[in-house]
């Protein structure tokens, strides 16, 4: 068995999920020496876009005709696909309001008219999954190092990784840190997805949910806490929103729907 | 001869891009640089969410440059809510920013660039011929990234800086070793800038430039301010930015387009080193000497060496910087208003970063977001042009490698371009 | 027990002189609470009440390679480090006794067992705060499971020796203690008759057993059930919870294999999922009867005492108030106003 | 660092870890069902393979390792009667069994254990046996009663009464055809229903097999079930019928499990660990510790 070959793809995002990856500096030539790196834009001009691949990570949401193009490519060629970041994962914040106003009214806004960009139509941005298979996920915006490395590593092996099903506030304990959430402050960690180490608590910020939501999120119960805290139903809902990916979206307008109408733009 | 040329897409920048070059009866019809990345609407994001929040937000515009996305939403909203904050996080600030320009400098300077002047396709390639200069690339990185992981949270989307305060400050170990390993770095810059030397740089596109940047008051050479100079010698206030940037919408790109009095600028660390090379010192001040000539002002490779003795006066001043965070008190900041517009003003790696907020009782009420990179694209089709023409008449047959050295020698982060736009306002 | 007295200034020193048999950790300030750090015994606060963690961390680590694979063959992976721990109290001290049973019992756990053999433990005595209640748990006071502990009177420790390690080191260091005089025993009955009217909680534990049986099929546990998060703090935080996880990860830094173990919770989705995605307890109502039941009851018919020491960690840790004693009080009918009590939470 | 004085002990013991797995090649390997597969694995010891072949009980389990992968348990579904190697029958269901489905004859895996309860075997000596086994359930009941039979003469009747979903669906089919043929004992198979049309025996659940259960001694039967949780609940209504009492009856149990001792906590039921105090369980267990099926 050669070493496996991968590939390393961007859709629309803000290439944090690959830069990390650059960002392993002292493991880099290791990746590079345990894989075969077919195509890695952001970081080399050489690829081969023609072999088929072992690994594809692929980050970004899918956001326009091309990134739907690409994406369908990248599968059809790669044995296993790894969607890393929140954008790939859940959609990236650019999804926060799916299943709510209307998106063409706020490109509208950006852009003017709905055709003033010709280039290539440009679509509601989602995750990979709502589209293609996807094999295992990363989330995170962005990824971490450690996860990302031990995610190689498995990869490299020949095993498809799979991630902790529990929420930051785990790794926070473990971290022994004072809970902000009883101090009061907004934070996201029981109903987000552990992997960061619970970096933002552990700097006395209230995690805002960027490794998006825990399969099993209580999100009921934790509107109902922090409004129990002297947040108010539209303030909660936003924050939620903000890393909350599609479905979340989805989830969230529904119950914003049952409990006063409306929704959460 | 009729030719198409398409260069798609980009290899190491970020972001998707493209580059279409049309030419009929070896004449240049079209050179157009496309923005592919889609577009994610930040302005719109923001609307009804806390200044927090929309600083949170705002910095997913890009990983790359995500601190001064950061530094300028922070900035603009302490600027419309009139908050006052004292100087030691102003420090804090600084010391972040400065890990910022040499993660990012490194990266481009490096891993990104040289391997194009020496012929190779990625960095990884180079190590064989290059190994002392490719590892010390990687130190330099990890040593940027490593500063804003203790100031500002960690390497990419740290949340530590905010408005108004900092969740931890980094302790005393912390800072000492920041200390002391950028005086060790030292070397691997200078070492790195002496590759520059043995180089040839192409003039087929050069052609007189404008340049803008921050103009810090204080007199320094610094990457925030509230003023804005322009190379003709105008100083506009921040809040006036629009007079120079005046945004467009063109078909193929999500990134919009923006000229100065009807012409091409350019943003990044030649147009710094360009307007504020008087506040230059130290060894950077010696290089700058030593690779300054007046190509400088009309051929955008110099924004590479730019990019590299600003990553060494970085390195220079942080020890300083760190000395003054450790003697200066911490005062808490002084709270405003609720409802305000505030302007913020940085200088991103890659040059000139505007947000604009405008905040209506703690919400968002409205954005405006000025990327370097939107700067940037009339400036880089202009010398694509040029170089188009100039090389058909020699007569070369590769033209997309020549295309994309003038595109990374931009740095370009086409993601952040992309989605930062101007809102239409009915 | 052998008792001797040791005057207040002699502890630090005491505790310094320590650091000859191996790291000295002891309970340090963090924000208001309280953590387990190795510093200088300067630093070390008397009056810390329950830490954030409790002292199993050091016997269970929170993440620890238990095993290597190389060349084809499995190698036990076996980190211990020589620790002194100062600062545990009665409760803790009961919870780690929890530990001790739990894990020696049939398969003895060799990498607790080296941790623990690698412990010296001192214990201190403590003064209730309001949400302590071992009072309750019958643990409020301790005669085994340490070497040495210190009770703090006003002018002097008296410092019990619980195991020939604990003489052994105290032997070496006659000098910083002396015998104890009648004196000292009328002030420690003092001290102790102080310390008990100190207990604030009202609640009965009486037949408790019986009633969480009982309850099984009460609707609490659904509304309880509604407003946890799963986010398995009060598993992390409890002494006397044991479960952990194991996983394979692969670093290619090292090129090596490493079977880890880390703490996991009851409180997790998967950690009742068996093949084919069937859950035994898919509700966070089963998998909160599961966590009181085995807390109160089942360990109770085991080893004939609740699992629950009556530190309040999960008292003060619970976001939505869900614990010990808001449990018991909405069990047996006693006024309660948790969060999760009061609060209506509408699921979609 | 002053050198520490030795009071406190940092020793690596020699003894026996129990959570260092031994190597086992796997010497045979067929398709039981189109998802389920037979393997037969030898450790690579030599000086361990008769000692662990032998000490084991009927109805342990084993915990399986792969590199990477991870750990999970397996019912033994050889007997010790019949030492040397050891067997398991594995559907694949997820990633350790998708990992371990892809392993060729001659490939290592890694094994510890025994672990758990076991049937008592030596409290059904001089008893008459009722085995009921549906669907993969036939793996660990494979075992305790290949021993039984080898222990022919310490048991009064044996019953074993076997279901499948369709012929394509029972396992070990040719062995238990084989043992219709002997006369020391009964045997029954059924299927739910036989789309082949080839099917030589009963059709229907495996309840209905209950009509051949004769002249069993009631007071002093032990009776066995070993299915998918759904099958229980009628399985053993017909014992009840039957009059067996409820501490006779046995069944095991599934669980997850990290550790197979009694420690990692994930397979706990009530107060019950599922991998010390059971697989095995009785009927009396069940019906105190709820939740337990
Ligand atoms: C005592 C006992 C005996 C068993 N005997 C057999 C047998 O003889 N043959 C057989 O095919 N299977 C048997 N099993 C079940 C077998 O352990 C699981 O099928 C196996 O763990 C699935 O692993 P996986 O990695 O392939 O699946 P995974 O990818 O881990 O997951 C698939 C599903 O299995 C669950 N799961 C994960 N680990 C375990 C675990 N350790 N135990 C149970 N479920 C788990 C997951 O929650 C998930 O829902 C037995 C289980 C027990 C407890
Ligand atoms: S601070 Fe946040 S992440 Fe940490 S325990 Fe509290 S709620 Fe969970
Ligand atoms: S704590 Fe929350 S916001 Fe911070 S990095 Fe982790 S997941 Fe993201
Ligand atoms: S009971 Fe409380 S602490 Fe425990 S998992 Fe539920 S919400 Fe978290």
């Amino acid at each position: 068995m050669g070493k496996p070959k991968i590939g390393i793809y961007g859709l629309t995002g803000c290439a944090g999920d690959q830069l990390n990856i650059l960002n392993c500096e002292d493991e880099l030539l290791k990746i590079f020496d345990i894989f075969e790196v077919k195509s890695f834009v952001m970081a080399s001009r050489a690829k081969d876009e023609s072999v088929p691949l072992d690994v594809a990570f692929v980050e970004g949401s899918v956001s326009t005709e091309k990134d739907l193009e690409e994406l369908k490519k990248v599968r059809e060629k790669s044995r296993i696909l790894v969607a890393i970041g929140h954008c790939a994962v859940f959609g990236g914040v650019q999804s926060m309001y799916m299943g709510c106003e209307a998106w063409m009214e706020r490109y509208k806004k950006v852009y003017g008219k709905e055709d003033a960009v010709t280039i290539s139509p440009p679509l509601e941005p989602r995750p990979l999954s709502a589209y293609v298979k996807v094999d295992a996920v990363l989330p995170g915006c962005p990824i971490e190092k450690e996860p990302f490395l031990k995610m190689a590593g498995l990869l490299a092996q020949g095993v498809i990784p799979k991630n902790p099903d529990y929420p930051v506030c785990a790794e926070c304990k473990w971290k022994e840190n004072e809970c902000l959430l009883l101090k009061g402050e907004m934070c996201l960690g029981p109903i987000t997805n552990s992997g960061c180490g619970a970096i933002c608590p552990s700097h006395n910020i209230g995690c805002i949910g960027c490794w998006g939501p825990i399969e099993e999120e209580n999100f009921a119960a934790g509107i109902a806490l922090l409004e129990s805290k002297g947040y108010t139903l539209d303030a909660v809902i936003k924050r939620f929103s903000i890393f909350g990916g599609t479905e979340r979206g989805e989830k969230l307008a529904k119950y914003i729907e049952s409990v006063k109408g409306g929704c959460n733009g | 001869m009729d030719r198409k040329i398409n260069v798609e897409p980009i290899a190491r920048v970020e972001g998707h891009g493209g580059i279409t070059v049309t030419i009929e009866n070896n004449e240049v019809k079209e050179v157009r640089f496309d923005i592919l990345e889609g577009p994610r609407l930040f302005e719109q994001l923001v609307i009804g969410k806390t200044p927090e929040e929309s600083v949170s937000i705002s910095s997913r515009i890009c990983a790359i440059c995500f601190l001064s996305h950061r530094l300028a939403e922070i900035r603009a909203q302490e600027r419309a809510l009139d908050i006052k904050i004292g100087k030691k996080l102003q420090l804090l600030r600084k010391l972040a920013h400065f890990g910022e320009m040499i993660e990012s400098h490194s990266l481009h300077y490096y891993l990104l660039a040289l391997p194009d002047y020496l012929g190779y396709p990625d960095a990884i390639s180079m190590v064989k011929k290059f190994p002392q200069e490719v590892t010390g690339a990687l130190e330099l990185k990890k040593y940027g990234n490593k500063v804003m992981e203790i100031v500002a949270g960690r390497r990419v989307h740290g949340e530590n800086l905010t408005v108004g305060g900092i969740g931890r400050i980094p302790t005393d170990e912390e800072l000492d070793w920041i200390k002391k390993r950028a005086k060790e770095l030292i070397i691997e810059i200078e070492r790195g800038l002496a590759v520059w030397e043995k180089l040839d740089i192409p003039d087929y596109m050069e052609e007189e430039m404008t340049f803008a940047s921050v103009w810090p008051e204080d007199g320094s050479y610094d990457f925030r301010a509230d003023t804005i100079k322009i190379s003709d010698g105008t100083e506009l206030p921040g809040d006036e930015y629009k007079t120079l940037t005046n945004e467009r919408v063109v078909p193929h790109s999500f990134a919009k387009r923006c000229r100065y009095k009807g012409r091409p600028y350019s943003v990044g660390a030649q147009a710094r080193m360009l307007i504020m090379q008087d506040r230059l010192d130290g060894e950077a001040l010696k290089w700058f000497k030593k690779y300054y000539n007046e190509r400088w002002h009309k051929n955008p490779h110099y924004n590479n060496v730019a990019q590299a003795i600003e990553l060494l006066f970085c390195l220079e001043h942080i020890p300083e910087i760190v000395d003054e965070i450790k003697k200066t008190p911490w005062e808490d900041a002084v709270e405003g208003r609720d409802s305000g517009k505030g302007t913020g003003i940085v200088e991103a790696p890659r040059g000139l970063l505007i947000h604009h907020t405008e905040v209506e009782d703690g919400r968002v009420k409205y954005a405006d977001y000025v990327i370097p990179t939107t700067q940037n694209l009339d400036a880089a089709e202009l010398y694509m042009r040029n170089a188009v023409e100039n090389l058909i008449k020699q007569g070369a047959e590769d033209l997309e490698l020549p295309l994309e050295m003038i595109v990374r020698a931009y740095d370009p982060c086409i993601s952040c371009s992309v989605h930062l736009v101007k809102v239409i306002r009915k | 027990m052998r008792v001797f007295k040791m005057e207040k200034g002699n502890l630090v020193p005491f505790l310094r002189s320590l650091e000859e048999f191996g790291e000295v950790w002891g309970p340090v300030k963090k924000g208001n609470s309280f953590v387990y750090a190795h510093e200088d015994p300067e630093k070390f606060d008397l009056s810390a009440i329950r830490t954030l963690i409790p002292a199993k961390k050091f016997f269970l680590p929170k993440v620890a390679t238990i095993l290597k694979f190389k060349n084809g063959a499995w190698t036990d992976n076996r980190e211990c480090k020589k620790r002194v721990i100062f600062g545990l109290h009665p409760c803790d001290l009961h919870a780690l006794n929890i530990y001790h049973e739990f894990y020696t019992r049939i398969y003895e756990d060799p990498y607790y067992t080296s941790n623990r053999e690698a412990t010296l433990i001192i214990g201190l005595s403590c003064l209730p705060d309001d949400n302590c209640f071992c009072n309750l748990t019958d643990t409020s006071t301790i005669e085994e499971g340490f070497d040495l502990f210190f009770t703090e009177l006003d002018d002097k420790f008296l410092v019990w020796v619980g195991s020939p390690r604990g003489d052994e080191v105290l032997a070496k260091r006659k000098d910083m203690v002396e015998d104890i005089t009648q004196n000292d025993i009328k002030e420690y009955i003092e001290w102790r008759k102080k310390r008990e009217k100190m207990f604030k909680v009202d609640l009965s534990f009486t037949g408790l057993p019986e009633i969480v049986s009982a309850s099984y099929d009460s609707d609490i546990w659904d509304k309880m059930g509604a407003a946890c998060l799963s986010c398995g703090t009060c598993t992390m935080v409890c002494p006397s919870c044991t479960c952990f996880d194991v996983e394979d990860e692969y670093d290619i830094r090292n090129d090596e294999l490493n079977r880890k173990r880390k703490w996991y919770s009851c409180f997790f989705r998967e950690y009742s999922m068996v093949a084919g995605g069937h859950n035994f307890r898919e509700a966070r109502a089963e998998r909160l009867r599961l966590w009181y039941t085995h807390k109160l009851v089942g360990f109770m018919s085991e080893y004939g005492e609740p699992a629950c020491v009556g530190c309040g960690r999960c008292v003060v840790s619970c976001p939505v108030g869900i614990n010990v004693l808001s449990v018991v009080r909405a069990l047996t009918g006693e006024k309660n106003d948790a969060f999760w009590a009061k609060t209506e939470v509408k699921q979609l | 660092m002053k050198e520490r004085v030795d009071i406190l002990k940092c020793e690596v013991h020699e003894e026996e870890n129990p959570y260092v797995p031994e190597r086992a090649r796997i010497i045979r390997k067929y398709d039981l069902t189109n998802d389920v597969r037979f393997f037969q694995v030898r450790l690579c010891n030599h000086e361990k393979v008769m000692e662990w072949t032998t000490k084991y009980k009927p109805g342990q389990f084993m915990m399986l390792s792969i590199p990477n992968v991870g750990e999970a348990p397996f019912s033994i579904t050889s007997t010790p009667t019949r030492p040397g190697i050891f067997e398991f029958c594995i559907r694949k269901v997820g990633r350790l069994t998708g990992k371990l489905f892809e392993l060729r004859e001659n490939d290592f895996v890694w094994l510890r254990g025994p672990f758990g309860n076991g049937f008592p075997v030596e409290k059904m000596r001089g008893k008459d046996l009722l085995f009921v086994a549906g669907g993969l359930g036939a793996a660990p009941l494979r075992s305790v009663l290949l021993y039984a039979l080898d222990y022919r003469e310490r048991f009064g009747k044996i019953y074993y009464l076997y279901g499948a979903k369709n012929p394509d669906e029972m396992l070990f089919k040719d062995e238990f055809f084989g043992m219709k043929e002997r006369q020391d004992f009964d045997c029954y198979l059924t299927v739910d229903s036989d789309p082949t049309g080839e099917w030589p025996y009963d059709i229907g659940v495996v309840t209905t097999l209950f009509k051949y259960v004769k002249d069993i001694d009631v007071e002093n039967t032990v009776a066995v079930v070993c299915g998918p949780p759904v099958m229980y609940k009628f399985v053993v209504q017909e014992f009840m019928k039957l009059g067996i009492h409820e501490e006779n009856i046995y069944m095991t149990l599934e669980r997850k499990m990290k550790c197979g001792m009694g420690k990692c906590g994930q397979c706990v039921v009530g107060h019950k660990y599922t991998c010390i105090d059971g697989p095995v369980f009785t009927l009396w267990d069940v019906k105190t510790i709820r939740n337990l099926i």
